[in-house]
């Protein structure tokens, strides 16, 4: 991590890949578990909106699941995580149940936010996931506004902003980032740069090169990492965490990501080549990290195999209870425009 | 020659016929180039007019709608593509307070011949913050045009006065209404801003609806027509500068209207057309006006409390039948 | 015991006790601390409460507007002051998009109790970016509450009632009114939001104005009370919610309502009201409800086209006299 | 200046004082006598505000004078100008007619935009003064757009767009700069850096330090100058000048100056300490640039008296004629909301 002049000791991770610091072998195996979880929930979103039984947009997080597992791992529970529209696998990495957010696709009243809210507004208030939100970079000052509470009320809670490449290209973005260190606000900024917004690769869309760079000019705390290794966003996170909770300074990190599919369900992705595509894949998160685990000898094929059918029971069991929910009663269109 | 083309097709060729013609217009937008279109409708046109003129733009809506303003003072007549008008809010603030008062704030020095098209409306499932119709918010402010499409032979002919026209037009499409198809002659032609539509010619009680509460009111019109009630259709088109006459003569002739949108009901296009016909034909109303709305609500993502905020074929003919009495 | 205040001092009243109550309370804006703000409505917050509570913001409205929402669904309740409604217009995603619908699309879980407060209107001769009353396009949001205020009384008490509501409220008050003094009690008490109040009794024909325009209004009642014609004046003071219970009932009395609004008449608060009654006292009307509004222009700076595009005494006296009939 | 890495051959103009480059003695008069024109205008306009005779928003440009006449001489007449609200001193730097302005600002229908516009929006379409804006930032993709039209139409026109210090704190200003980079757009930014936006200092609205270098993470080309130089506002902008028209690309330059009075007539400037101004006041741009001249034997002292009391008569024909002049129509409120 490139260090603000003003904050010491913060050294960049470039680790050894079996150095997994100060997490236990039940924490690696409950992160690979979530990672896996996030890929097979996903996989099951695109066949259940390719039956029609999800709708409207519905972007899927495969590829990227180091990002959400690693650097969630690193949080506490209080702390504020807010996403984009491609927010399953945030959600999903900080505990939100998984039954309950298929039912949510399915537009169902037991869904995490009864129905209203569908894959783009993932929101539960009980784990402090504060929501994914649909305006491209409209979402980053509210996590400094929740940052600013944390501070504001002496809490030691800080806040996370999980947004892709393009959303830099949003004002709203600088104004947010001159406030959080003009103010010192606990809040970490994380850009997923999957290389792409949409159609648009980031070299088309911005003029600059590394996008955490744009932290810069502010002497703001910032640095990047490999966004493939879950253990690399972890230890990075650890630092930014750690900035944030102790000296009370924001941190803008830049996960180097790939998503393995199009931006959306609709969209099938013809603006990259076959070959880019199939190169990175060959950095799958969940594969690399399960092949290092087996290799220290912390997990065994076949338990990766039992966590497989495990895995692929609880995403069943996710997609029968969404199935058999009900929708939403219609008197509830009109309720909580309001509270009285 | 008639072709039978979708709104979106008819959308390409107004604008591919306008750059034809002229140069200095172009269009920008967010993938609008090299992906053709998040709606498809730019299909082809980087290919056709390069990339000089077929700009993809990184999300940023309030910069380039402003590089649009500039551009449009200086020469050229820009067309805009915003992914959807929700996003448009972003550069409201560059829309109401630079391109509407440009030409006026100036003295008529600079005018601002720029075109904004998105797609407003609820399309299908997409939440609250992507199902916003917000044509009342650009319809409330002077030096905008406001103007929406139905049907693919108005889709071409409003778009291309929009594009033709020296003020700001802000262009209003339906992403659930590109794939409608329909008769568009093959030789050019143009329909003038300001001036409605009667699409159903009827005696008893008039309808005004427009975008995708067009087919919804003609459906409607259709169904009553069995019960022997003669609905007249009538479609704004352009919002603003409003064809008044036409409704408030039709509502002369009638004498009962039901005003379909989808939009929110507070001040809203529909109370602007019900507070002009309820003051212009006062003694001609048999019955109170009806403004048949969305929901008053964000918008829900479930299926079927999305259909129930949208106005629909059976609440239109229950309006009808409550304003005639019936 | 009774004070006599100005507006802007009651306002500070309100924001000063309502933030003694609760700690959680904080106002945040351009140049409200050290300048003590733009019109010194937070004259001596600084000193009263310190940097934590009273916080100046860069100018990045849509920033620090987010800010302040964020901070509302983690347990604060901000007061954002922007300079001037105009300004807030690059605020109004976050306004629209996040503060109107996070309650909605959280099925409850998260409210977003913040007070967005900021002088709307034309002042003087401040010329068309600066002059804007953007009141309608406020209203025409689920989601929003919108409060004017129109006297040092009303200023308080809705204030308060503003501050505690879990609701985002834009609150809209007048640079031309803050020096306005009135009665103001030193006891306690809160106006409830959604409930208008007659200003003025009568009998003979109801007129509804707000902010600026009341004064207007009840200046026109007085004069036309020498000639006989007893006006009911009507505040309705909460926008959205809109108390038309009242208004439909003084129309039931009156038969006659001049709507009177200094924003532009397109799709307007003033259209609203007007659909609501025309339809829902259609059979009470004996003449067409006549709207006053500002001119559909952008603002001119000059003195004299400023005075003719904002609605004046005289103009109210002369719909009054039309909708009479006299 | 900082040269983005693309572009050479850009010197930091550190000039000795009497180093006018390529300007003829005529030239300098010429400058000499604009900025006197624009403090006496300006003073003058102070007094008719005191007399109730201008009105609304009237921000004054004293202090900053060596800003904007020493860059816009470095301009071709066709290049395109936009300035904010604070407007006057590039207006009559870039030949605007004061006689015109002093009537706008009366608000009579012989001002330059018949009286509708008033002091923050002179607009002149026959010399590209493509006008003040009173959103603050909301004009910089304005310029950008321009130059995109220059740059589009194949001229060899380009843009240059003034603002203030704090409208750097609008996002519109990070998103132009990214697309002026991105499309490699004639257009030159200059921050007014006069180190207050109204009553708040620059410290206080924005973390970072040389404003300037928001730039460098586009890898822009960018400089600062001493902006009560108005030799080296000259030769700055001349660099940028000539990289906007040869190699069609953005600068960004930040100018630092002072404004000698309050943000605008109404605010007192109780927030700066005498000191602070009286010190700013020593660098006064007209009375530097003033002996410098004579000092290098290119005006004499009477000379100065003569400009004096011919500007002073200049000065005093605007007024009159503002005065004799009439208000705009009444229907002129209608007029020009829309084009036919
Ligand atoms: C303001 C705004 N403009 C446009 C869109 C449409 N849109 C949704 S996602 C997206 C691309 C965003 O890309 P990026 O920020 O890189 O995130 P990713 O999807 O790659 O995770 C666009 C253009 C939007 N939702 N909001
Ligand atoms: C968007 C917006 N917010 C607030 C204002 C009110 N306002 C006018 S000028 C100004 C200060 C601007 O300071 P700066 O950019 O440094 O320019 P300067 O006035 O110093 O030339 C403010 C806050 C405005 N006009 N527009
Ligand atoms: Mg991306
Ligand atoms: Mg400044």
């Amino acid at each position: 991590m490139e260090a603000s002049t003003s904050t010491k000791n913060i050294s960049s991770p470039k680790l050894r890949k079996n150095d997994y610091t100060d997490l236990s072998h039940q924490q690696l195996i409950a992160m690979y578990k979530k990672m896996l979880l996030i890929r097979r929930f996903e996989e099951r979103c695109s066949q259940e909106y390719g039956k029609g039984k999800i709708s409207g947009f519905c972007h899927l997080y495969i590829g990227q699941e180091a990002v959400a597992v690693g650097t969630i791992s690193a949080l506490n529970n209080k702390d504020f995580i807010y996403a984009s529209y491609r927010d399953h696998g945030q959600a999903l990495a900080r505990g939100m149940d998984p039954k309950l957010i298929m039912a949510e696709l399915f537009g169902k009243h037991s869904g995490i936010t009864k129905g209203v809210g569908g894959s783009m507004h993932l929101i539960d208030s009980e784990i402090n996931f504060m929501g994914g939100y649909g305006i491209v970079g409209a979402h980053i000052p509210l996590a400094a506004g929740a940052a600013f509470s944390a501070k504001y009320l002496g809490t030691d809670n800080i806040a996370i902003c999980y947004f892709g490449d393009a959303a830099i290209n949003q004002g709203i973005f600088f104004e947010t980032l001159n406030m959080a260190q003009l103010w010192k606000l606990p809040v970490i900024f994380i850009i997923e740069n999957n290389k792409y917004g949409m159609g648009t690769s980031i070299e088309r869309s911005f003029a600059g090169n590394e996008l955490y760079r744009t932290g810069k000019y502010l002497d703001m705390n910032r640095g990047s990492f490999d966004g493939m290794n879950i253990i690399e966003a972890y230890k990075t996170m650890k630092d930014a965490v750690n900035i944030a909770r102790t000296n009370s300074m924001p941190t803008l990190l830049e996960a180097i990501t790939y998503r393995f599919k199009g931006h959306s369900m609709s969209d099938p992705a013809t603006y990259r080549a076959k070959e880019e595509v199939e190169l990175a894949k060959v950095n799958d998160p969940i594969i690399i990290f399960g092949n290092q685990l087996i290799e220290d000898k912390i997990i065994s094929e076949s338990e990766i195999e039992n966590f497989e059918s495990e895995i692929k029971n609880k995403v069943i069991e996710c997609v029968e209870f969404a199935e058999k929910s009900d929708q939403p009663p219609l008197d509830y269109l009109y309720q909580n425009v309001y509270k009285n | 020659m008639i072709q039978n083309l979708q709104i979106r097709e008819a959308l390409n060729q107004a604008m591919c016929e306008e750059m034809e013609r002229d140069p200095n217009i172009f269009i920008m937008g967010e993938e609008v180039a090299e992906y053709n279109g998040a709606y498809k409708v730019t299909q082809g046109m980087l290919e056709k007019f390069g990339s000089k003129r077929v700009i993809d733009t990184p999300i940023s809506e309030a910069g380039f709608t402003g590089i649009g303003i500039g551009a449009a003072m200086t020469g050229l007549r820009p067309i805009v593509e915003i992914m959807t008008w929700n996003f448009a809010i972003l550069a409201f603030d560059q829309i109401f307070n630079n391109a509407a008062k440009l030409r006026y704030m100036s003295a008529g020095q600079f005018n601002c011949p720029i075109v904004v098209r998105a797609p407003n409306g609820p399309a299908h499932m997409l939440g609250s913050q992507h199902s916003q119709a917000l044509e009342s918010m650009l319809a409330h402010v002077p030096g905008l045009k406001v103007v929406t499409c139905s049907t693919p032979y108005d889709a071409k002919g409003l778009l291309k006065s929009a594009i033709r026209d020296d003020n700001p037009v802000m262009f209003l499409e339906s992403e659930l209404m590109y794939s409608i198809k329909g008769e568009v002659p093959s030789e050019e032609y143009l329909i003038p801003l300001g001036v409605g539509d009667i699409k159903r010619e009827g005696r008893d009680i008039t309808i005004v609806a427009w975008t995708k509460m067009l087919p919804v009111a003609l459906k409607a019109a259709e169904q009553l027509s069995h019960e022997g009630i003669d609905c007249e259709v009538i479609d704004p088109r352009t919002l603003r500068p409003l064809d008044e006459e036409l409704i408030i003569n039709s509502v002369i002739k009638t004498n009962h209207l039901v005003i379909v949108e989808d939009s929110w009901p507070f001040a809203s296009v529909g109370s602007e057309i019900a507070k002009r016909v309820s003051s212009q034909a006062f003694d001609y109303l048999d019955s109170p006006i009806i403004n048949i709305n969305g929901a008053d609500v964000p918008m829900p993502y479930a299926e079927n409390l999305e259909y129930e905020a949208i106005p629909n074929v059976e609440k239109v003919i229950e309006a009808v039948h409550q304003s005639l009495n019936r």
